[in-house]
């Protein structure tokens, strides 16, 4: 039952904690240019479904492997991409650190993306897991990698902003 | 002949489903094709379940005798299974005995499948191998005489493949397959799949408007600058001095090419990270991009070096499912990482594909209850509706072509007194 | 005769409501009846609106003076409840006036009704009792010498009970409730309630299939030991030695009845906590298990200590609620802490019964559209339809009774020629 | 007449929409008008599509150039826009060219508009200014000399507005609409509007029910003391001694007045906050409370110091969506702050309003099927449908009124032998 | 990323989590009548849609400038209004302080609340977001403002008891 | 309002917080055979509906007295039954101390289960309340009993796996 008792490092799952947070309102209030922050500057941000994982298989929705990818992603949305009006809300659950190694944390948390059209119509729209390796610069967390793990594999309609 | 006589929407109209195509021509696409729900069970007899190909997977996902997929034709559950002797076999996935699914997983590998139901159990190719209590049970019940289990099984489909393409049909009035592909895309499928593939991932994509929308979408030269700017708006010089359209089975496949531009030597995009457009192409003859639509379910996607073939599943008038097959060349590690990067522009989030997504579900919300019997306008290129052929981008004949065959295959009745009637 | 034209596909059909039975005869049942929105509303207004007797409750539920409960017979919400003078009443849930509910909660105690729109007041029988501003309000309007409210209630329906098992139908035409049930039935409901029951809890279950693969699903032997391997698993002895079913009311009723094995003297279970699958039966005469079905709407399942009546609520033609009363013997405090044991088999979790839920649920997701006019196989134990009584487990003869009596309360044409015909 | 002939349910119909009324006449309202799929269709098609008025938003909403807001009529999306010469001008919100969602922003201020699928650009009256290739790209394709851009536009309404009310038609055969309104709607909206307004916000609201169910609940004097018991239950002195309907438009336009009591010096409500219910009234004429229903779309609900106008948009027989635009006096701040503690009794959430949704919902969730073609009891004030006015509350002859226009509206037969046959 | 490091309040942010917790018990227990005592006598509860916000328009679909509103409000839906019998379930996430000058406490929490009918269906009715504007008094926080900032502005059914 | 304050035991709040967390992946991970661990060996684990509950009646969908039921649940699941393959996603929220006596903890959280099909589509399935007692068994928490109080009454399908 990895996570209970004594062994867990209350600080630093409290500043991963706290960087779910940031990131959960970075992306809900729409400020997509300061999410490639909250990676290393080599750090990877990939999306993924339960079911290409499951059957050993890439297929990343999006894969990008350094910042500069997640600042084009930005850039793209911003001047190029027509994508649907919507709001998101993150719901993170659950966020914990399941290993340590090297300062070096792993990471899970559960999350479900709530989206609400331009007529404020709201549905779910993306449930799963966030698989995360953490590392600490000046006493900040940052990402080394997010894996987004989809249950949700099967995406309605287009899946434009970061999860 | 089915053995009663069903409640049928159908039924009530005349022969030609009750439409009658705008006196306008094939330069205009009716709304109610795309919201109409007896239109929608139409497709499915005429188009899904009559004298056409459906696409059902590739043999590279079940090489070895036992593997098996499943998918949809339709509204139909199929199995696509190699069997004993390596052959290709595929069946509706629903019981003979009471309709139950009997294959439940996704894909795998199995000596035969067993209905959880009452436990009857099959081979390979469908058929009834054993019955629980078939001859009763305690000198009680069971089957008389007149049951022989030999004569039932899963409703097989014939099955045909090409270049490791593998096709599925209920109609013994499909003509053969090779015929049904034509010259063009036989080619093109056999020069692709010359060099050995390997799948690198699945993708589900919902998306709640018509099918046809989007199968009209792929082969629309239009829209690509107008509606993705992802290539302008990174300065991505778009290899598409020569292209071509090539049409078959009355116009609604399309063969679409798009040739490298030899000036571009090497991309100069404004991306960070060049690797996403790049165009080191793993294609032959020298073909940056080519896609494929063979009617009425199959498009393939074929882009650098990040390949996808999708199977179009119909669930609605105003929703579909299009599940993607990735893949690329598996006798070069290059391609296997450029895909990786590449595929950032596929897909449902894709930087040049997730407006097709947007645009048609706009669409569909705009023309709820037909839409007051409005038609979308295909004119661009004149109204000619008979090419085999296009050799540029800058027209809309490839899609007039499609209408027209799709009118022709539903039984829809011809434009009366209008152009190409 | 309702006292307009309404806009009625069924209109549209023949008086066979368009279905003819496939010509093989009752051993086929089309898939068509599980997916036809017609066919829905025809079975709401030929069986639950029909000269049928449906479920309604049990006395015990409402055992004092404006004790009442509420329902859904068909698609229509029914108040049951127990007047002044200790008769049963049913009635709509649906304000005379102006159509409002008024009857807002589950269940309760109350002197009369009051609908929240106007304040129309209801006494215990639905009968209008107070209308405000009826005789108008500072000497302006209120309603004319015409109006008599003693003419407007909210719907009543017949009720009667037997063995404390409360009916209802919306018919002058349903015979009396004894001939309906029968002889095989009344004296199980006798033996079984003979004591006092206790209400022990609810269980709503919505079912993603038709109700009818459920309804077929409980009188069928065939499915009990492939389908549910709980038993099987953990070594559980089945007291199935001797089992009957029974049928009646055009066969579409049944009485299943499993009686003990006296072999089996105590379990020995591979289970580490037996009482789950105890078979302390507290049933009479010797019975281990009996499930009872009385068309259209009410299933009882007696097993053990654990008992249950189900009221089935369709909702589409691809979705159902089945709402359990679980109950037991009130008079014996083993029986209510032996079932809270064994009531882990039963229900939407249950070891013996989730698979229910989920192959019916799997067969519905399979004949979309109807599934191109297919039909599954009844034709276990002969062709046979008329057995009032069958003393063996190895048959499907009492399915194959129940679609010829579903057909004929239905007005669906026989099969031409086939069997049965 | 549309170029072709599409699969439209109300073809198999009679003339008469196949409703014929119940002989009962005018007091009886047939379930089924709420829960009939084809009964919705032709409402878009006679009413919404038809030779009447719908509510597009206010003038305030859009005072400059180029100011736009949208919205939808019936199923259509509109989109309402000041050009540069200052005019009001409306258009379906569905690109010309293959149907596209152009307008893509809830509302804005925009030079034209273009659509992002093939980037087809509009001016601000939706007429096509630009075609890209229109004349073909690099010496290929492009549209032929028979296509004309000037013959393509987004298709226009007729608008007009009345005291900064503004309301648009499809059809030519609709009345101006100053006749449309009548005189008396036409006095009311220019007294209240006779002082400059300010939005103070919108407010969206989901019902599932039939939108008749809440436009007819609006006119109904009868349900408010009954209904809402939050005056009562504070207090609060209702200012109803003097009450008045006028009906126009065959009935189904309604304009409820209800007149300040002179003997209500100050209210002394049981509120901690009373602010709340204060009726301080900033209306003209001495005027509490006026409630105008115009037909099909709009409702504008005048109280005290808080105003809203809602614009109906049917979505399905039993949903509809009701977009309410909220607005005050400009030029009072004493209106502006006690209007943000009047609108708590208003919209979804409230203390005279919630019970209407809660009671529609439920009438609707009661009527499954059409409820087995009964109707709901109209009755109240005899069975008169002919006034131009009444001058009391205890009456449903407004109501009666509507029915009887809006049969007539929809081409349904009247009641045989009837009262006001 | 404000809520992040060594900065914030670690007890102030746990007794305003506490705070949240108590809150969303209280309404799904339907115990309306401790509702009130969450706010300060002046404090402000507003509901108002992303829409409006956004457009810089009022549109509140509850404005209660003090608890005696909220006393009103409750005292209305027990002796007054007819409203959907229904269940509540608050799902609050991600809550966090973003700011604090003066002893007031500016925070925002992600919340989705679903919402239950008579028969047992579960349906999400309301997402979006709490701003908050929170004070001690002796040692337990209070609101000063609630705003519930709606993702979901388009209502289905109606909004009778307090989100 | 419970819960708040200097009253409450942190560290035993945090204790079961990770516990809730660890329950949760324990579940979404399909590792039910770690499941009976999360309770004493006479623990208790039972589902009710909220109906049964307000109305005074057991009706429980699942009645396990003791950690051998809870393992003959999974031996059933893995070697007996049929059932809907599914991945299951639980939102925890609102994890709470609402009262201790005597080392027994009174604890309450609210959840979401969102149920995802072998085809990637997502849907809420379940929505409900945990009410359990806890005790410390060498520093770890452990369930004497955890009651799934359901507002989700109306089963869709069919329920498995435990919630
Ligand atoms: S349904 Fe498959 S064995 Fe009976
Ligand atoms: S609808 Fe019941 S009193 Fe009017
Ligand atoms: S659909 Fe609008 S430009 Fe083509
Ligand atoms: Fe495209
Ligand atoms: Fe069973
Ligand atoms: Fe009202």
């Amino acid at each position: 039952m990895s996570g209970i008792g004594p062994g867990v490092d209350r600080d630093a799952l409290f500043a991963i904690e706290q960087m779910n947070k940031a990131y959960a309102r970075c992306l809900d209030d729409d400020r997509l240019e300061d999410w490639p922050d909250f990676f290393l500057e080599d750090g990877r941000y990939l999306i993924q479904s339960r079911e290409n994982r499951d059957a050993g298989l890439y297929g990343y929705i999006l894969y990008f492997e350094n910042r500069a990818m997640m600042r084009d992603r930005v850039t793209s949305l911003r001047v190029a991409n027509y994508y649907n009006l919507h709001t998101d809300r993150h719901l993170i659950a659950n966020v914990d650190i399941v290993g340590a190694a090297d300062g070096v944390y792993d990471a899970r948390a559960n999350y479900a993306v709530i989206q609400t059209d331009a007529e404020g119509r709201s549905e779910l729209f993306s449930a799963g897991e966030y698989v995360d390796r953490i590392v600490f610069v000046e006493g900040a967390p940052k990402f080394a990698e997010r894996l987004v793990l989809l249950d949700t594999s099967n995406i309605v309609g287009l899946l434009a902003v970061p999860l | 002949m089915p053995a009663f006589t069903a409640i049928d929407h159908a039924a009530a109209e005349s022969n030609t489903g009750g439409l009658v195509w705008p006196a306008e021509g094939w330069s205009r696409v009716p709304f109610e094709l795309f919201t109409s729900p007896e239109i929608h069970e139409r497709e499915d007899e005429r188009l899904f379940r009559g004298p056409h190909w459906n696409y059902l997977g590739l043999e590279v996902e079940i090489p070895q005798p036992g593997d098996y997929t499943t998918c949809h034709v339709g509204a139909t559950p199929v199995v696509l299974v190699r069997d004993e002797g390596g052959a290709l076999r595929a069946f509706v996935n629903r019981c003979a005995h009471r309709g139950a699914e009997v294959v439940r997983r996704l894909r795998g590998n199995a000596r035969g499948f067993t209905c959880i139901y009452h436990n009857w159990s099959y081979d390979r190719a469908g058929r009834v191998v054993g019955v629980p209590w078939e001859k009763g049970r305690g000198g009680a019940g069971g089957y008389d005489a007149a049951f022989d289990k030999a004569q039932h099984r899963m409703r097989p489909l014939r099955v045909a493949s090409w270049a490791g393409v593998v096709f599925g049909t209920f109609s013994s009035d499909a003509p053969p397959l090779e015929d049904y592909l034509g010259p063009a895309i036989r080619e093109r499928l056999s020069a692709v799949f010359a060099r050995p593939v390997t799948v690198t991932g699945y993708q589900r994509h919902t998306i709640r408007a018509n099918w046809k929308l989007l199968y009209e979408n792929s082969r629309d030269f239009y829209h690509a600058p107008q509606l993705h700017k992802f290539f302008g708006a990174f300065g991505i010089v778009q290899p598409d001095q020569a292209a071509r359209a090539e049409m078959w089975h009355e116009g609604t496949h399309c063969l679409l090419t798009i040739y490298r531009n030899p000036e571009v030597r090497k991309q100069r995009a404004k991306l960070e990270e060049p690797r996403v457009a790049a165009f080191r192409t793993a294609l032959p003859e020298n073909i940056a991009i080519s896609i494929v639509g063979i009617f009425p379910n199959c498009l393939l996607t074929l882009i650098g070096s990040a390949f996808s073939i999708r199977q179009f599943r119909p669930k609605a008038p105003d929703r579909f499912e299009a599940v993607y097959t990735y893949f690329t060349y598996a006798d070069d590690p290059d391609c296997l990482r450029e895909h990786l990067f590449q595929n950032n522009q596929f897909g449902p989030a894709g930087y040049v594909a997730m407006e097709d997504a947007e645009v048609v579900e706009k669409i569909q919300a705009r023309i709820a209850l037909g839409a007051d019997k409005g038609s979308s306008l295909v004119a661009m290129d004149g109204t000619d509706t008979t090419p085999e052929r296009i050799d540029h981008m800058v027209s809309e004949a490839n899609l007039r072509a499609m209408w027209k065959g799709y009118a022709r295959f539903m039984g829809f009745a011809p434009p009366d007194g209008g152009p190409d009637g």
